[in-house]
């Protein structure tokens, strides 16, 4: 599976994502510069994580307007996976890709700590090596991830199962104390409803060895591979 | 007997000081290709709903509380509108709003 | 020159003429600007030049000692480790937020400028108590601006300290470390060699911040401070970021001959000191310099200390490729001049020249001051306070309670849950432990970084307190099983005209380069900070000490927390009656006196090389130095840790509060299955450690027993509840 | 011929939706001893200095911008002032300051 990782000015998880796809999982993966305007030939694009422009106004909101999020938005559409992690999450919500908008964590300050997440949706290309309601273990690490929907979208979500993962108690329990930020209904990630562009606050590219104190995210990386095998049997299957 | 106000601060850098925000949002602007904007500053806009005896104690007040806590001295400037106000009380008990 | 201009500029008397001399006329107003901020205390080190000489700085693995931007020492493998820290005291003092940020843009800057790629901060913090309602505007707004900054860069934060105590109300002490790391033949160095080649300035544009920021740090915070604060700068991480990016492509591309951050003083010291390093000159053209602000005069760019800015020297012909990485970068590089042959820094606005002056003048001929020292008058009194004469406690659990929820030792949470300590995947032990550990991607190798000072110590005996900084730092990096390899420091001190503070200063350096020896840790830079007072009362003498320690395996790397039921826990080292300025004294008795714990380093080296040695042969699982509040806070943070019980069985020796809350030096405590027992006994005998068998873990309490007396017994929870919340307390209320 | 335009953009949180900074500066205010502080609502305020050929033409292209970068439509709210302005040419080249 062919990764292209965007670079924005300012992103500063680019790098941290690249090692994980390339030296942890053995995958082909290539920076991409924001001013490109294409973005053929990869399977899936990354936005990391970081502080593109700063954070500057709103995080996100100048990388959403990007030249290269033409080309992204056309690559979703076209049913390509897109993954925005953290500054990558807000960029999705800036750029209009996913719904909903980030207010400043309610204590008002940066947040830099390990979080449990419950699973809520296995069904996903990002998610299938985990059950429905299994406890992760992730670090979140931002300012802004408070994320706010309006009550209509929000039911939306839940009806559409757009909500990937929420922040949970140790032992999976969906409680205001182990809401970080004061995301609405403890949303840690959702996902659009065709299924292919996801967004979340916390980092997987953080907890993909031992050494670093956890394997929830390779896992979560390894999702996506095993997806993309499945697809690749069933487009060669199609194709005879 | 008192008053509602609505109070409007504004909170805006010192000349010269200088406003990466600023810069990066004017940066944004010029690449969406509005060729026109020459310079732009972020600043702070504050709307606080204060009861007080009389508009000049709210005035009193609110310039106050800017020097204490709403601007910071050392970087930034600040002015301050007054409007007399109502205030709604909606149906649920402790939520209310002002309008002027 | 109209009478007294340069004595608002910062200058006596005496140096005027010394700098008419030197000219051989008299210099005009861009001139003795220049002169003014180089041969600040800030630039010039004027009254600490002629200490700092006491340091080692000499170990056949340093690549590159003090008088470069930062510290360069041989990691094998043909990588190097950069480090420097340094201060933003006053900065601070006066705008928290903005202060700090700028700090760590700074000493950032440093390390790029070297070539390195910067991968960790830590820092060094000190306010006074919290339940002032400033200090913990100061403190939040410090540790915001840190945040801010360091999270934007995407540059961990990985360690720090932060200490609490009266003399440091009105003047914060705010010292940063930066870490970076590169490959030997990437080292670049600030100097403007190749008379021909071009002068590049890069970054942001230049405009009016901060002039005279070197003056301002150089003299006593007073009334009169709040008048300068238009010189408080305001960082912009963003663009920093961009800079490190660009700066280190250029590095990549081997396009410089010399390379140096625009800090204190700005144009006018990169300038200068990039041309006395090389022994060439520089001619500059104010009018080609970049600007953010019109109608600059000569005088407002030379000295502005606009943040984001690199001087650089490209070898011939790169000029434009080095304009088109800036550029990609969204970043200016405009040639602004050339290195000359004759050893002058001349400053033109077009066609006029507006300074004119050789650069070594700026840099070398500095008056360095060594003034009379006699110890304060406070001294003999202090030292001479009797702690026998103290009441024993009659309660040692309610003691170590408290002495876990005081600020000083209290859980550090509250400050580094707002650093992003984990970007870049390398940190493989965060804060909260003896030392951070980050690895290196690619080989087995991690290095260890630790801040440490204790000021106490140093107020009641300087030469002793100065070792023990050194001594605890690699103590710190020994315990999660590192070598110290080398350390920079900040030196944070009062007003050096007074006699007090130059015995203090003098002492200190004494004490902290006796113990460098001893334990083979040569110093590769560092900073001095003084005229740190507020209304005439000088803080603390407080020297902080970064160590940087290398682990060949990081495997075999240890930290804090007890691991496992039935572990046996032993003391390395000895605990004496010691209760001089310990944090128990200050803390419970209120007292601020005493001799600290003595140090012998030859027992201090033996202890760490048995830590270390243990570690590295996988006979330990934890370890933990004894500092801040002695042996029961040591016991209590492992337990907590751990989140385990143990219990313990201390010999009668005099009193209790003595055996438990001494701080006494040069002891560790480590936790190791029962069958390592004789092989760890035999690894301390050879080094000739005193070794003892505390007790073992276990259970959901801390339970001490000292001869048939159960004198603590505390649950995890009560434990925990003191040291975690309590900061949170102060800070939130 | 295109004349110069200082715009003043309020851009405010939408009613409803919830204002961690604004509560944060009231409970501040309130210890302050502000007793009589009800609400604080914290906003943006910038000012763009634009060149634009009319006045109409300068609020469509500002109104623009703010539906596309300087409001987020999910959370805020925005409005737009509109004032002529003077530019003063100073003697550098690229450098030059407006006021209203
Ligand atoms: N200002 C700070 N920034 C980051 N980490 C900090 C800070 N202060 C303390 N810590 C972390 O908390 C832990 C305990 O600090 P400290 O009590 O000073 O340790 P020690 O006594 O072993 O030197 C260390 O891991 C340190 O890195
Ligand atoms: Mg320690």
């Amino acid at each position: 599976m062919r990764f292209g990782v965007i670079v924005f000015p300012g992103s500063n998880c680019d790098q941290d994502v690249y090692y994980a796809l390339k030296e942890v999982l053995g995958q082909p993966v290539d920076y991409l510069w924001y001013a490109e305007t294409r973005v053929d030939g990869y399977d899936c694009l990354i936005l990391p994580g970081g502080f593109s422009y700063g954070d500057y106004l709103r995080p996100g909101a100048l990388a959403g307007l990007s030249p290269i999020m033409t080309a992204v938005k056309e690559f979703a559409l076209r049913g390509g996976i897109v993954l925005g992690i953290c500054n990558g999450f807000q960029i999705l919500l800036e750029a209009g890709l996913l719904p909903g908008a980030m207010l400043r964590n309610r204590c008002l300050q940066f947040r830099c700590q390990d979080v449990y997440l419950r699973v809520e949706n296995n069904r996903t290309p990002f998610t299938g090596r985990f059950a429905r309601g299994q406890v992760l273990r992730m670090p979140i690490a931002h300012n802004e991830g408070n994320y706010y929907v309006d009550p209509a979208t929000l039911e939306r979500l839940k009806e559409k199962n757009q909500i990937v993962f929420r922040y949970c108690t140790r032992e999976g329990k969906i409680t205001p104390e182990a809401n970080p930020n004061g995301s609405v209904d403890n949303i840690a990630g959702i996902i659009n409803e065709e299924g292919n562009i996801l967004g979340l606050m916390p980092h997987p590219e953080r907890c993909v060895e031992e050494l670093l104190g956890g394997t929830d995210g390779r896992e979560f990386l390894a999702s996506l591979l095993d997806w993309w095998a499945v697809q690749g049997l069933r487009r060669s299957s199609n194709s005879c | 007997m008192s008053e509602f106000y609505l109070v409007r601060v504004h909170v805006t850098l010192k000349k010269g000081v200088m406003d990466p925000q600023g810069e990066a949002v004017k940066q944004g602007l010029l690449t969406l290709g509005y060729q026109g904007v020459k310079e732009v500053r972020v600043g702070k806009y504050l709307e606080v709903a204060l009861e007080a005896p009389d508009e000049e104690e709210a005035r009193r007040q609110v310039e106050e509380m800017c020097r204490r806590l709403l601007a910071n001295p050392v970087l930034e400037d600040f002015s301050v509108d007054i409007h007399a106000a109502q205030r709604h009380q909606e149906e649920h008990e402790n939520t209310s709003a002002y309008s002027i | 020159m109209k009478e007294a201009v340069w004595r608002q500029m910062g200058l006596t008397d005496e140096e005027y003429e010394r700098i008419k001399t030197l000219l051989g006329r008299e210099p005009n107003y861009v001139e003795l600007g220049m002169f003014a901020v180089m041969w600040s205390e800030h630039c010039g080190y004027k009254h600490s030049r002629s200490f700092l000489k006491m340091f080692p700085t000499e170990a056949p693995w340093v690549l590159q000692g003090p008088g470069e931007n930062a510290g360069v020492i041989d990691i094998g493998d043909g990588q190097a480790v950069v480090f420097k820290m340094e201060s933003h005291n006053h900065p601070s003092a006066i705008e928290p937020f903005q202060g700090a940020a700028t700090g760590v843009g700074g000493i950032v800057r440093d390390i790029f400028a070297m070539g390195a790629r910067p991968i960790a901060l830590l820092d060094s913090l000190r306010f006074g108590p919290p339940d002032d309602p400033r200090n913990r505007y100061l403190l939040s707004g410090v540790v915001s601006g840190i945040s801010f900054y360091g999270n934007c860069i995407g540059v961990p934060t990985v360690g720090g300290e932060v200490a609490f105590a009266p003399c440091y109300s009105g003047n914060p002490m705010v010292n940063v470390m930066c870490v970076g790391l590169l490959e030997h033949g990437r080292v670049q160095r600030g100097r403007a060699a190749g008379i021909g080649n071009a002068v590049m300035v890069a970054g942001a544009p230049t405009g009016r911040d901060g002039i005279h920021g070197a003056t301002f740090a150089s003299e006593g915070l007073n009334e009169a401070s709040e008048e300068r604060r238009p010189s408080v700068q305001v960082g912009d991480p963003f663009r920093e970021k961009l800079l490190i990016e660009a700066c280190l492509e250029v590095v990549k591309e081997d396009l410089l001959e010399g390379m140096q951050d625009m800090g204190a003083a700005g144009l006018t010291s990169s300038a200068a000191e990039m041309a006395s390093r090389a022994g060439t000159g520089m001619e500059i053209d104010v009018d080609l310099v970049p600007r953010r602000e019109e109608a600059m005069t000569p005088y407002e760019v030379m000295l502005s200390e606009s943040q984001e800015r690199m001087l650089l020297v490209p070898k011939r012909g790169k000029e434009e490729r080095v304009k088109s990485i800036f550029a990609r970068w969204g970043l200016e590089a405009a040639v602004i001049g050339r290195v000359i042959g004759d050893g002058v820094l001349r400053v033109r606005e077009g066609d006029r020249v507006v300074a004119e002056v050789p650069a070594e003048y700026l840099t070398k001929e500095c008056p360095v001051y060594v003034g009379r020292r006699k110890p304060p008058a406070y001294l003999a009194e202090a030292q001479a306070y009797d702690c026998s004469a103290l009441p024993e406690p009659a309660d040692a659990g309610e003691i170590l309670l408290r002495l876990l929820s005081s600020p000083n030792i209290a859980a550090k949470e509250w400050v580094y849950r707002q650093y992003d300590y984990m970007v870049r995947t390398d940190t493989v032990v965060g804060p909260g432990a003896d030392a951070a550990v980050l690895r290196i991607k690619g080989t087995r190798k991690g290095l260890a970084l630790s801040t440490d000072g204790n000021s106490r110590y140093c107020y009641l005996d300087p030469e002793t307190g100065g070792a023990i900084a050194v001594a605890e730092g690699a103590r710190n990096v020994s315990c999660v099983g590192a070598r110290p390899l080398g350390l920079t420091d900040c030196l944070n001190f009062g007003n050096p005209e007074k006699p007090e503070v130059a015995w203090q200063f003098y002492h200190c350096i004494a004490g902290m380069s006796r113990a460098c020896r001893r334990l083979n840790i040569p110093v590769v830079g560092g900073n001095v900070s003084f005229y740190n007072e507020t209304g005439g009362k000088d803080i603390y003498p407080t020297p902080v000490v970064g160590m940087v320690g290398l682990l060949e395996n990081i495997k075999a790397r240890c930290t804090p927390g007890f691991k496992a039921e039935g572990h046996v826990v032993l003391l390395l080292g000895e605990t004496l009656d010691e209760l001089g300025g310990s944090e128990y004294l200050a803390l419970i008795h209120g007292v601020v006196a005493g001799r600290p714990p003595r140090l012998d380093l030859d027992r201090e080296a033996a202890v760490q090389e048995t830590v270390r040695e243990a570690i590295a042969r996988g006979l330990v699982e934890a370890a933990h130095d004894c500092s801040d509040g002695g042996l029961a806070v040591a016991l209590a943070e492992m337990c907590i840790l751990g989140r385990m019980g143990a219990r313990f069985h201390l010999e009668e020796a005099g009193r209790v509060d003595s055996l438990l809350f001494s701080e006494s030096q040069s002891r560790v405590i480590v936790s190791a299955p029962p069958e390592n027992l004789a092989a760890l006994e035999a690894l301390a005998r050879a080094r000739q450690v005193p070794f003892k068998v505390l007790g073992s873990c276990g259970g959901r309490a801390l339970e001490i027993m000292v001869g048939a007396a159960t004198v603590v017994n505390l649950t995890l929870e009560e434990m925990e509840g003191a040291w975690r919340g309590s900061l949170a307390a102060f800070l939130e209320g």
